[in-house]
Formats: C-alpha cells, structure tokens, sequence
C-alpha cells in the first residue's frame, strides 16, 4: 500500500495540493483522473519523493521523500529532450541505477534491445531523440522506464503523443508489468482508456482527492461527472466496459454506435 | 588509443627546444639502459622538460575535463572551468600574494591563489543559497562574485602598480615554473578529480535531464552537481594555482572532441581528458620552440593553433548540438 | 679574497638593457656575449633575441653562459633562476633601483660580481660628480611645479619614484604627490580637472613617443589655459634614457637640465 | 485551395516526405492523421513556409516559402515555453503582427480579454506561463492562435493535453473560426474527433499521402485501416458519425456501447 | 520617472569631483540665466564635466541593453556584449594602434578599436556560415575569434612590452577621454543603435519561442537576430572604442532590472538602458571622487558597488529565471 496522509504541495504561497489522503495498493494500476490544473501531474511528482511537502507518503511504511532505496521509473507529461544522445543511449539510461555508476552488463545491453523491438523503436537505436516525432519520443521515453525494472512506475499522460495502435501497444506492455507485481500510478485524460487498464480510479478537481476506488465503482458516481461539471457521459458495453465521452454541444448527444459498415 | 598519442606526444614535447635531444637517448635514459644523456642534457631532460611536459599534460586535461562537466552541469555551451569565479579569486589570491607578502612571493603564490579560487567558489555556493537547485542563480551568483575579486584586484594592482606586470604574467599562464615538486602535488588534486568525474561521467549524462527524472534513474541531481562542481574546481584550481589562467583549452577543447565524435554524452569524458593533455604538451612545445630564443606566453600559442582549427571542425561538420 | 672572487665569469648573458650600459662601462663588454632584444646600448653590445621580460630557460642555457644577469621582474624570475641554477648556472638578480643609492650600489655589485670592482668604484664617483654638478648649475631657487605624464590617461609619477626623484633634485614641485595615496608604488592616475586647478608650470610628456605634444595638449578640455601650455613649457622626454638605471643617468640629468633652464 | 505539388523535405540525408501532391480547400478543416513518425508535424511546418523544401505549395496561387504577407498560426506539439512571460503577455505575442513593431492597441487588449475567457484562462492572465500544467499551457497556445485572428491556422495535435471536456471546448472555439472564413489544418491522432470536426481528412503512412479526401470517404476506406496496419476498427453512430478505436488485443473485441447506466 | 532619475543623477555627477559645484550655479549655467559659473568653474563644467557625464550615461547605457538583448538572442543568462569577439578585436585594434602607428595614437585609438570590434564579430558571422540558423554555433565562433584576436594581441604586446601599460590602462575602461567630440560621434552610433533595440523589444520577445512558432507570428527569427546583434554589436563597439573595456555593467544590470521588476520580457528594455545609464555615471562619480585628486578605474567601482547589490537581489528576491 501507498499511504497518503494529509499531503499539501504548495508553489511559492498558492497550495497546489491540499490535505490529501488517501491509499494506493501495490501491485495494481492506479489512474489518476480530473480536468487540466486538478493537480495530478503534482500529485504524481510527490509519489516520486524528490521535493519536498507536508503531510505524510508511506510507501510500504516508509516515506518516500528522498527514500533513494526504491526504484521509481518517471514518465513526465514533458520530458527535457537531451540533445546530442541517440535513442539507444537514452533508453540505457534506464539501467544506470541496477548496473551502477560507469557500468554497462551484458544483461542491459539485452534487455534494451528487447524493450527497443517492444516499443517499435528498434530500427531507430542511433538516431538522436531531438530529432524524433512526438509519438517516438514518447516511447522513447516509456522503453527507458521499462528499462528501468522499477517496483513502481509512474506515467504522466502516456498516450498523449501515441497513434491509436501504438497507445494500446504501449499500455499493453506496461500492463504487462504487474505480473511482476510492479505498481502502476499514472494519469490519462481519456478515461475510457483509463477504464480498460486500471483497476482503481483516483478522481481529482481542484488540487483535492474528490474520491477514489475500483474503477467499476468511480466511472458510474457522481463525484466523476462533477468533476468535469457534468460535461462528460458514461456508457457501458457489453461486457460491462464502460466508454466515457465529452458531448461536443451542450444538448450532449447520446448516441448509440451500430456496428461497422 | 589515446594514452599512445598522449605518450607520443610527450616523447615530441621533450625532445624539442632551443636544445635538441635524440628520441633514441631520452627512451634510453628514462628506462635506464646505458647509453642514455649526461651532463647538463640529463639534468635538462630530467629537471626541467620532463616535470614541464607532465605539468602541460596535468593542467591540459584538467581544464578540459573541468570544462566539459560545466557545461553539462550548467546545460550551457558558454560555461567554461573558470565560471563560478575559481580565475577571478586565483587572481585576487595571487595579487595578494604579491602586494601584501614581502619576501618569497613564488613559494607562496601557489597557495594562495588555490585557496583564493576555492574561497571563491565557496562563496558563489553560498550566496546562490540553496546551492543546485538553480544552476543559473549559482553561475549568476558566480559571475558576480568574480567581477567583485576582480574588482579587489585591480584595485590592489592600482595601489601598489609594482606588482602589475608579475600579476599579469602570471594571469598569461606560464608552464615555466615547472618542477618535481609542483608536478608532484598538482597531480595528486588533479588526478583524483579527473578520477571521479570519470566515474561519474555516465551519470552525469542524466543532468541533460530535468532533475525528475534524473532523481528517478537513481541519481540524486542536486547531490551530483555538486560532487561534479567540487571536482572540477578543485581540478581547476590546481591547475590555476600550478600554471596560472591558460584560456581556451577549457572550453574549446570539449566542444572540438565533440565535434569530430559527435557526441554529446559525457562517455567522451577520458576522450576529453587525454585531448585537453595532448593538447597543452603541444602548445607548450609551440611556446617553448616558435619564437625562440624567447618564450610565447603558453594562452597565446593555445588559441593561436586552437581557434582556427576549432572554427575549421566548427564549419565542416555540423556541431551536433 | 675568497674563491669566489678567483672565479670570474668569462660567458656573461644579460637580460636588461640597465645592466648591459653598467658592464660596457665598466669594462667587462668582452665578458658578455649575449644581451636581451632591447638592450640597444652601447652600439656594440651583442644584441640577440632573447627576451628579458619572459625569459626562456632553455635558449639561456644554449649559450652556455657561466652567469646569467636577470631581471628580478621578469616573468617567474624565481622559477627562471632556480632552473638555470638546476642546470648549472649562476644567476645574479638585478633589482630596479628606487633611487640614485640604490642605482650606484647596483654598479658596485655587478663590479664585483664579474671582477671589476675597481672600475665600477671609479664610474660611481665620476657619476656623482658630474650629477652633482649639474644640479648645482641648474637646481631652481624657487619651486616650479610640473605635471609627468606617463600616459593620455594620466597615470603620473610622485617624488618617491626613481624619477621623481630626479625631478626633485632640481626643486621641481610634483603635482601628482597629492594624490601618493592612491599607489603605493608612486604611479597614481590624476584627474584632468585637478591638473587644470593644479596649473603646473612645465609638462613633461613620456608619451611624446605616442604622438602627444603641445598640439595635442592644446586641444584637451580646459587645457589651454594651463600655465605650461600657454608658455609653451612642454618637454618631450625620449625614449630609453628615463627609464636606464645606469651611467646615462648622467645624460638624463642633464637632458632635464636643459629643458628647464629656460623656465622661471 | 492549398496546391502541394511533388513536395519533398529533407532532414539531412533523410527524405522525411516523399513527393507529397495533394490539394487542401480554403476555408475548411482539414485533418491530418496517420500512425506515430508519419510526416504530419513535418507537412504541417512545410505549409507554414519557414523552412526550404522542394517541390510546390501554392497557397491561393503563391509559393508558401517566406511568403511573409500570410497570417498564418501555428501550435505546435511541444512549444518552446519562455521562462518568466505571464500567460497575458504570452498571449498577447499572438497581436504583434497586427498591432506591429512595439505596439498594442486597445481593440488587442480587448480581444486578448475575450479569447482568455473563452480558453477559461481569465484567471490566470498574471500567471508565469512555465508555471501553468500541461493542458493550461495547451489552450494558452491555443489562445495566442486565436488571438492572431489568422487565415489559417495549423494546429498539431492541439488536444493531447486536454481533458474531456476542454478537448471539446477549444475545438468548438477553433471550429467557429470557419465562420470568417479560416482555414484550419490538424493532426489529431484521435480520429472520432477528427471525424468530429473536421470535413476533410488526409491520410499519411511513411513520408507519404495514401489517401485524401471528405470525412465520410476516408473514414471507411481500407487505406486508413492500411496506414494503421489494420488494427484500427470503425464503428458508426446513428447519426452517421464514425467512431474510430483501436482493440486492446489482436482478437479485437467488437463491443456495442449500451445505454448509460 | 526613469527619466527623472537619470537627470538627477546626472546632476549629482556634474556637481561633485575635487572641485565642488553647486547646484543652482550649474542649473542657471546649463539654462542659461543669470548667475551661472564663470572663468575655469564655467569651462570645468561645460568642457570636462558635462561630456563625461554625458558619455559615461550613454556608454552605460549601451552596455546595458547591448547585454540584455545578447541574453535573449542567445537565449543565455551568460551572454554578455563583449561575447562574439567585440572586446577581443577592439583590444587588438588598440594594441595595433600603439604598436604599428607612429604619429598621434591617442586620436586613432577609437577609430582602430571601433574597426578591430567589428571586423571581430564580422569574422565570427562569416566563420560560423549559417548566420543565425544555430545561435549556439555563432556564440562558438565568437569565442574562437575572440581567443584568436587576444592570442595576437598578447603576442603583439610581448613583442612592444613598453605598450603594456597604455593598453593595459585603456583596457581596464576610462571616461576620462571625454569630450565634446568623442560625445558626439558616439551618441549618434549609440543612440540610434538603443533606439532601433528598443523599437523591437517587443519582436525580441518572440526569440524566446522556437523559430517556428516567431515566424508564424510575423518574426523573421534569423533577420531580427540579425537586426539585433548588428544594433547591439555597434552600441557595443561605440562605447568600447570610446571608453575602453568597462566590464559589469552588460551582463549584471540587466539582470538585476529583471530582479527587482521581476520581468524577464523585453518591455523592460528601456529601463534597462535607464539602469544602465545611471549605474555608470554613480560609477563614475565614485571612480572621480573616492581617492581625489587621484582617479578609479570605473571597472572598479563597477563591480565594487554593483556585485554585492546584485547578489543581494539575487539571494532575497527569488530571481525569476
Ligand atoms: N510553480 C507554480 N506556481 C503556481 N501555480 C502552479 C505552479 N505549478 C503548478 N501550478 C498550478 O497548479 C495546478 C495543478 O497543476 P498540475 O500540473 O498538477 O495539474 P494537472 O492536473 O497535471 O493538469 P493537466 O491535466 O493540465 O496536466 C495548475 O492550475 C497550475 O497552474
Ligand atoms: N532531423 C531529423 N533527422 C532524421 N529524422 C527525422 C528528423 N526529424 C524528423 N525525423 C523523422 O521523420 C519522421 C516524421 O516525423 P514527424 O515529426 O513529421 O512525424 P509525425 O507524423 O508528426 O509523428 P507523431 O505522430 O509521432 O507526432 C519520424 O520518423 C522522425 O523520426
Ligand atoms: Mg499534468
Ligand atoms: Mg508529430
């Protein structure tokens, strides 16, 4: 479990978040949901430990600040592109913690190699990672926290640069990691696709916690709709997955899809 | 490779001078078989070129090596080893040492100017507060503080205008102090600082990072710049204290490996390091040799081949940037 | 009559232009056999490249000199001495003097340095004879004063420099030792605007070498009116002689002789 | 009409785009789509004309290509943020054009006013652009578009970082540009809303167009599915509007969305 | 009120040195009424003090806007106006000028400072090919040109080591070369050069964006930088021709305008040129008035006074970066 005691973030005097608490189990993918300046990305950031806050973060009892014991992959909402590094030294990047300082084992080499074909970065390992497009950079960056075998990898808006196929591909992939009982915290706009992956549900407006739980429970309450001001529909398949949409006028349309012609 | 270009280099660096010495006879006395120098040209190679090509070599890489790591400390091409006032407090050190010391000036130079330059950087750490956390307030903070020494020293050279013309040839940068003695301390400070920032050279590829996601590949950024800033200044501040301000090399000669690697990574760094040293023993061969019977001021020489060379790799290959 | 004195120094190479007018005249010129570039007197001195400001080991050495004369200013004169002294060669320091005493004793320690004692003993009396009475003809009765200028940026130079002191000896009133206080060397910069309240009476010009002259002067804001300029007392000094410390002090005093004699 | 004519661009020695001939109507939404390094940030610079290329792109008859008389906006996909510039002064760079070297009237500070609210920025107007989160900085680009009251507007992929409901809000604001005539060309790497807005769409794979065409056209042709690698599946609503979504495994599920719960 | 305050201080300059005016007098004198200053007073005013003043105002002034628009051009808090090789070629211009010329070398001194600064930063253009494609390629070759042009100065003042304190001093920047005529042609250069710089501050804001995002709001990225660094080079190699190297003020007035306004935007220009102006002539007036009779280097005073305010600013208002 990740327990969050009363966390308050604050930027220069403003309070970005305030009196958070709230838990997180291990082992499973936990979405952070709410509209643009929620404060997720500074939530996300406190689950990281590097800057300070008030208020509490235990991470299987120990709290996460400046804790450099746990292995924590990063992927932020807009990475600092370094220039003059290819693709394959970024991603090694990755194993600099388990291989240690100035070290490169054969296993790296290996694993990145298989993370590279994973990301469908393969035939790109030297070209530059300034002179990639959008969505490669953004696997570029995810193959580097995978490299990284982290016991808990935070994503920041992961899909946002993907096409279509290769946001299922990647988040396939990352899914994968719970296997490995690897905790997953990220945030994603499109909560249908948050619906698809994650188990539980973090609704955020407001730099609070407005409610969280197992996604079946969160996508039907009114806490979510609220938080989008009601301007957000839920529908649920067939098999019970749910699909949440923004109707594009304010007489919102309710459509149902007939099959494909 | 490297380390036979840099021996190569040497074997040049200390045969040449107004007093030529067979490459045959200096290999024979330096391994010891017979046949080797005597005399005056013994002690020649043994005493003065020998401590002087291995000075050369210490100074040249640790300013090139103390350059390329600001400027990926700083995420700035413009930072050279002498940013955070190491030159400017040398400087005001060895002003101090000449106008306020009566007597031995030249043994108490070295010190002086050493504890200046770190006296220096210590205040530009201090001031800029919370040390890392802004690199740019602490290369303002740097700049400031070194235009305040500055300003001490010109004002102490005002006063006591006798000591203008040694300060200022110590400001030249001079290889011709060389001896054991100097080399055998210098190397101890710049050895072990080219030593760790070797080592940590990969994980200063994560600086090209923002500090997140540095922290998360398992490297503390604030932590790390400032291990990497303590030894490139005290590299820096040996070779200052040991040679006195030799320009260029430190920001020149990361950027021109760079430019014909093209790499950016601090993988580069020995790389670096063994150009920044081949680099000094063939300039001081150049002061040494040029205009002989007189002695080039070593900075002359270092930009004189350096510039057009770098501003050649510069046009021709596209810097990566 | 120690074993120094036995050992005269027969491969002298010396590096300032001071030191090379003292050994010609006091007879040891065939000792020397090679002097720094800008030891351009006398006219037979063996004038080489070297440099006596940044002097380089190894190329002394070259000459295989038995005594190297340097200048205690150069460039890491402590490094260069104990080198050439690692190699084998004797150094003697040369110091600039700060005033006649120390300019006549510098004679005397060269003298014995390379076994003329004798006639350096002979060519100190001779200079203060002479200088002697060349102050005695021409010192000024009343005090005049006078403004040197070392450069256009008005650096100066006060009473306790060597040529301060020589303006001195004449009764001339330096108008650059109010401000003594802002250089311990004696070299303090003056502000243009005390010049012109200071009004002195002569100029001397150490820049005339760079062009300046009562012409140019004359067009300096509020330097018209200047006692010197409009009395036209503006003195060019040459180029060497102020700045040798050895037996053309002689023709210096002189010079400085002549150029104010006109002057009341 | 925008006439692209045999259009390569170089990045080095690398053809990024390979004789790309395709035409784009005044007036209208067009959107580019296509998988992850296709070309479409590429194509969309070429069409702003900073930059060399070779080939054609006539825009009304003339060559785009330092053509300095056009107004045309860009947002780009990941902007260059200036440090210490407020979120009004940001916006306000979009008028310079407009009011000229050094000025600014007071009808700018009017419309800049207008646009805020309409990117529901107005309170923010003093806050340091570095210091918004992803989706504020988003519409703050967005608005300094808008406030260029351009001719045309290119927008790559101007959504990613918004949430539901503020997707469909800054589309509806860029849609109604169309009433003065603008034209507006997209990448939009979510093609429901694609199809959503836009009337044209312009399918490319590999530095090339395969297929160019009105929405309801493209939407079910078999190159779209191509560019994608098949993996992408087209559903239609009642109304006729498509919905486009990748399945999560290769056995893609066909679901049909019910009624809200 | 900037204005204001530059005429204030600008009346505190006239007023004091080693002789003391008072104010009314000045102010009758420099309107014209009755009552003013006679004889010497009158002269000491109108011909000695008013041009320095004036000069040391619009040489601070360059320096200052020429520094801020280098650091948004460059995108680099580092940038200052002597960074593309102005100070390296105007130093060798006026080492040239006291080593090769024979005749009146004070008179030609700006002129060959003036030409060495700008064929410099012309060099660095041609040599780093593109222009301003790469702006960290410019920066580059401006600091390769630079090492080479103080390489041959240093060389050459070897070579004339009696030109050592004339350069040395002219290096180390004076106002004392003031008069009506230096005023007059280095306002025409100077002022026309802040104004254009400041007609386009608004555009300069737009280099803080990429070039993509500048040209489609109506900036031709490469042309204004172009415009810039050409206005900002001319400023800069009118006041060091005029005054020699006067270091500081470039790169810390901008920097502390932005501290204390908390702008870092282009707007503030003008109030930068202000800042700058006044900083200069209170620098000028302790450089006149602190050991009278005798004079400071202004270089002194600069730093003196201006380091320990900067890093005041910097350590207690949070600099906005
Ligand atoms: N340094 C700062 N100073 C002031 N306000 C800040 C600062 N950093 C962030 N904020 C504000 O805090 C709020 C939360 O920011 P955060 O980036 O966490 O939002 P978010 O939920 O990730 O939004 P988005 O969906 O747009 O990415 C925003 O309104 C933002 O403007
Ligand atoms: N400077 C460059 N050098 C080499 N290749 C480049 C360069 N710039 C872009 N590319 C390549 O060109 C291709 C097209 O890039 P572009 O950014 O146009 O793609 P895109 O369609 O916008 O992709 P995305 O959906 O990921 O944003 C990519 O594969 C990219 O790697
Ligand atoms: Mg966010
Ligand atoms: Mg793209």
């Amino acid at each position: 479990m990740i327990e969050i005691q009363d966390l308050t973030v604050r930027a220069g005097a403003r309070e970005i978040l305030r009196d958070i608490s709230v838990s997180i189990p291990r082992g499973k993918w936990t979405c952070l949901v709410g509209p643009n300046g929620a404060g997720k990305t500074t939530l996300l950031k406190a689950l990281l430990g590097m800057n300070a806050y008030s208020g509490t973060i235990k991470d299987n009892g120990v709290e996460v600040f400046k804790d450099s014991k746990r292995n924590v992959a990063f992927v932020p909402q807009s990475p600092q592109i370094p220039s003059g590094m290819s693709v394959a030294e970024y991603v090694m990047l990755g194993r600099s913690k388990r291989d240690g300082w100035g070290k490169e084992s054969t296993k790296s080499r290996a694993l990145v190699s298989e993370i590279l074909r994973q990301t469908q970065l393969f035939g790109m390992q030297s070209q530059l990672v300034i002179q990639l497009s959008g969505g490669e950079m953004q696997r570029a960056l995810i193959a580097r926290a995978l490299a990284q075998e982290p016991e808990l990898i935070l994503l920041d808006e992961p899909t946002s640069a993907l096409d279509l196929h290769h946001q299922i591909a990647v988040l396939n992939n990352i899914e994968m990691l719970k296997d490995r009982g690897v905790t997953i915290i990220s945030t994603m706009h499109d909560i249908t696709l948050a619906a698809m992956y994650a188990e539980n549900i973090v609704v955020m407006r407001d730099g609070r916690v407005s409610l969280s739980g197992p996604v079946s429970e969160v996508i039907h309450s009114p806490e979510l709709k609220d938080a989008f001001d009601n301007r957000i529909s839920v529908y649920t398949l067939d098999s019970g997955r749910p699909v949440i949409v923004a109707a594009k006028d304010s007489s919102s349309e309710r459509e149902i899809p007939q099959k494909e012609v | 490779m490297a380390v036979a270009l840099l021996l190569g280099v040497g074997l040049l660096g200390v045969s040449f001078g107004p007093i030529h010495l067979h490459f045959d006879q200096i290999v024979k006395t330096l391994v010891g078989a017979p046949g080797g120098l005597k005399g005056q040209d013994r002690t020649l190679l043994l005493d003065l070129r020998l401590p002087r090509v291995i000075l050369a070599a210490l100074v040249g890489g640790a300013l090139a090596t103390s350059g390329a790591v600001y400027q990926t400390v700083f995420r700035n091409p413009l930072a050279d080893p002498y940013l955070l006032g190491v030159a400017a407090g040398a400087g005001l050190g060895a002003t101090l040492a000449f106008t306020t010391t009566g007597g031995n000036v030249y043994g108490l130079l070295p010190i002086f100017s050493f504890v200046g330059g770190i006296l220096a950087v210590l205040t530009s750490f201090f001031i800029s507060g919370k040390f890392f956390a802004e690199p740019n307030t602490l290369l303002l903070s740097g700049i400031a503080v070194g235009s305040f020494a500055t300003a001490i020293q010109t004002y102490l050279q005002q006063r006591h205008s006798d000591a203008l013309r040694p300060v200022y040839s110590w400001i030249l940068g001079e290889l011709t102090a060389a001896n054991w003695r100097v080399v055998g301390w210098s190397s101890i400070y710049i050895l072990s600082s080219i030593a760790i920032l070797i080592s940590i050279s990969k994980q200063l590829d994560g600086l090209m990072l923002s500090d997140e996601e540095a922290y998360s590949l398992g490297i503390n950024p604030h932590r790390l710049r400032i291990i990497a800033v303590v030894a490139a200044t005290l590299a820096t501040a040996t070779a200052v204290s040991a040679s006195g301000l030799i320009g260029f090399v430190g920001i020149v000669v990361p950027h021109l490996v760079r430019g014909l690697t093209r790499r950016v990574t601090n993988r580069s760094l020995a790389t670096i390091a063994f150009a920044g040293a081949a680099f000094l023993v063939l300039a001081d061969l150049g002061a040494r040799t040029l205009l002989s019977p007189a002695e080039l001021p070593i900075g002359v020489i270092t930009a004189f081949v350096g510039a057009p060379f770098f501003l050649f790799v510069l046009r021709n290959r596209r810097m990566v940037r | 009559p120690s074993a120094q004195a036995v050992s005269i120094p027969e491969r002298i190479v010396c590096l300032s232009p001071s030191a090379t007018e003292d050994l010609f005249a006091i007879g040891a010129g065939a000792q020397v056999i090679a002097v720094d570039d800008l030891s351009t007197f006398p006219a037979t001195a063996p004038v080489t490249k070297l440099s006596a400001f940044n002097p380089n080991v190894e190329a002394i050495a070259a000459f295989h000199p038995d005594l190297v004369i340097l200048n205690s200013t150069a460039t890491k004169a402590d490094a260069v001495k104990s080198a050439l002294e690692t190699l084998g060669i004797a150094v003697y320091f040369e110091t600039a003097p700060n005033n006649l005493t120390e300019a006549y004793s510098e004679i005397d320690g060269l003298g014995a340095k390379v076994g003329r004692s004798t006639e350096a003993k002979t060519l100190v009396v001779n200079m203060k004879k002479q200088i002697a009475s060349i102050i005695n003809k021409s010192r000024k009765k009343k005090a005049i004063t006078f403004f040197h200028e070392l450069d256009n940026t008005l650096y100066s130079a006060t009473s306790s420099t060597f040529i301060g002191r020589v303006y001195k000896d004449f009764n001339l009133a330096n108008i650059a030792d109010k401000a003594s206080k802002a250089d311990d060397a004696g070299y303090p910069q003056l502000q243009s605007e005390y010049i012109i309240k200071a009004n002195p009476s002569v100029i001397f010009l150490a820049d005339a070498e760079y062009g300046e002259s009562l012409a140019t002067i004359k067009k300096r804001a509020g330097w018209s009116k200047i006692a010197a300029v409009t009395k036209k007392n503006i003195v060019s000094l040459p180029a060497d002689i102020p700045s040798r410390w050895g037996p053309r002090l002689v023709d210096f005093y002189q010079f400085i002789a002549t150029a104010i004699a006109p002057i009341k």
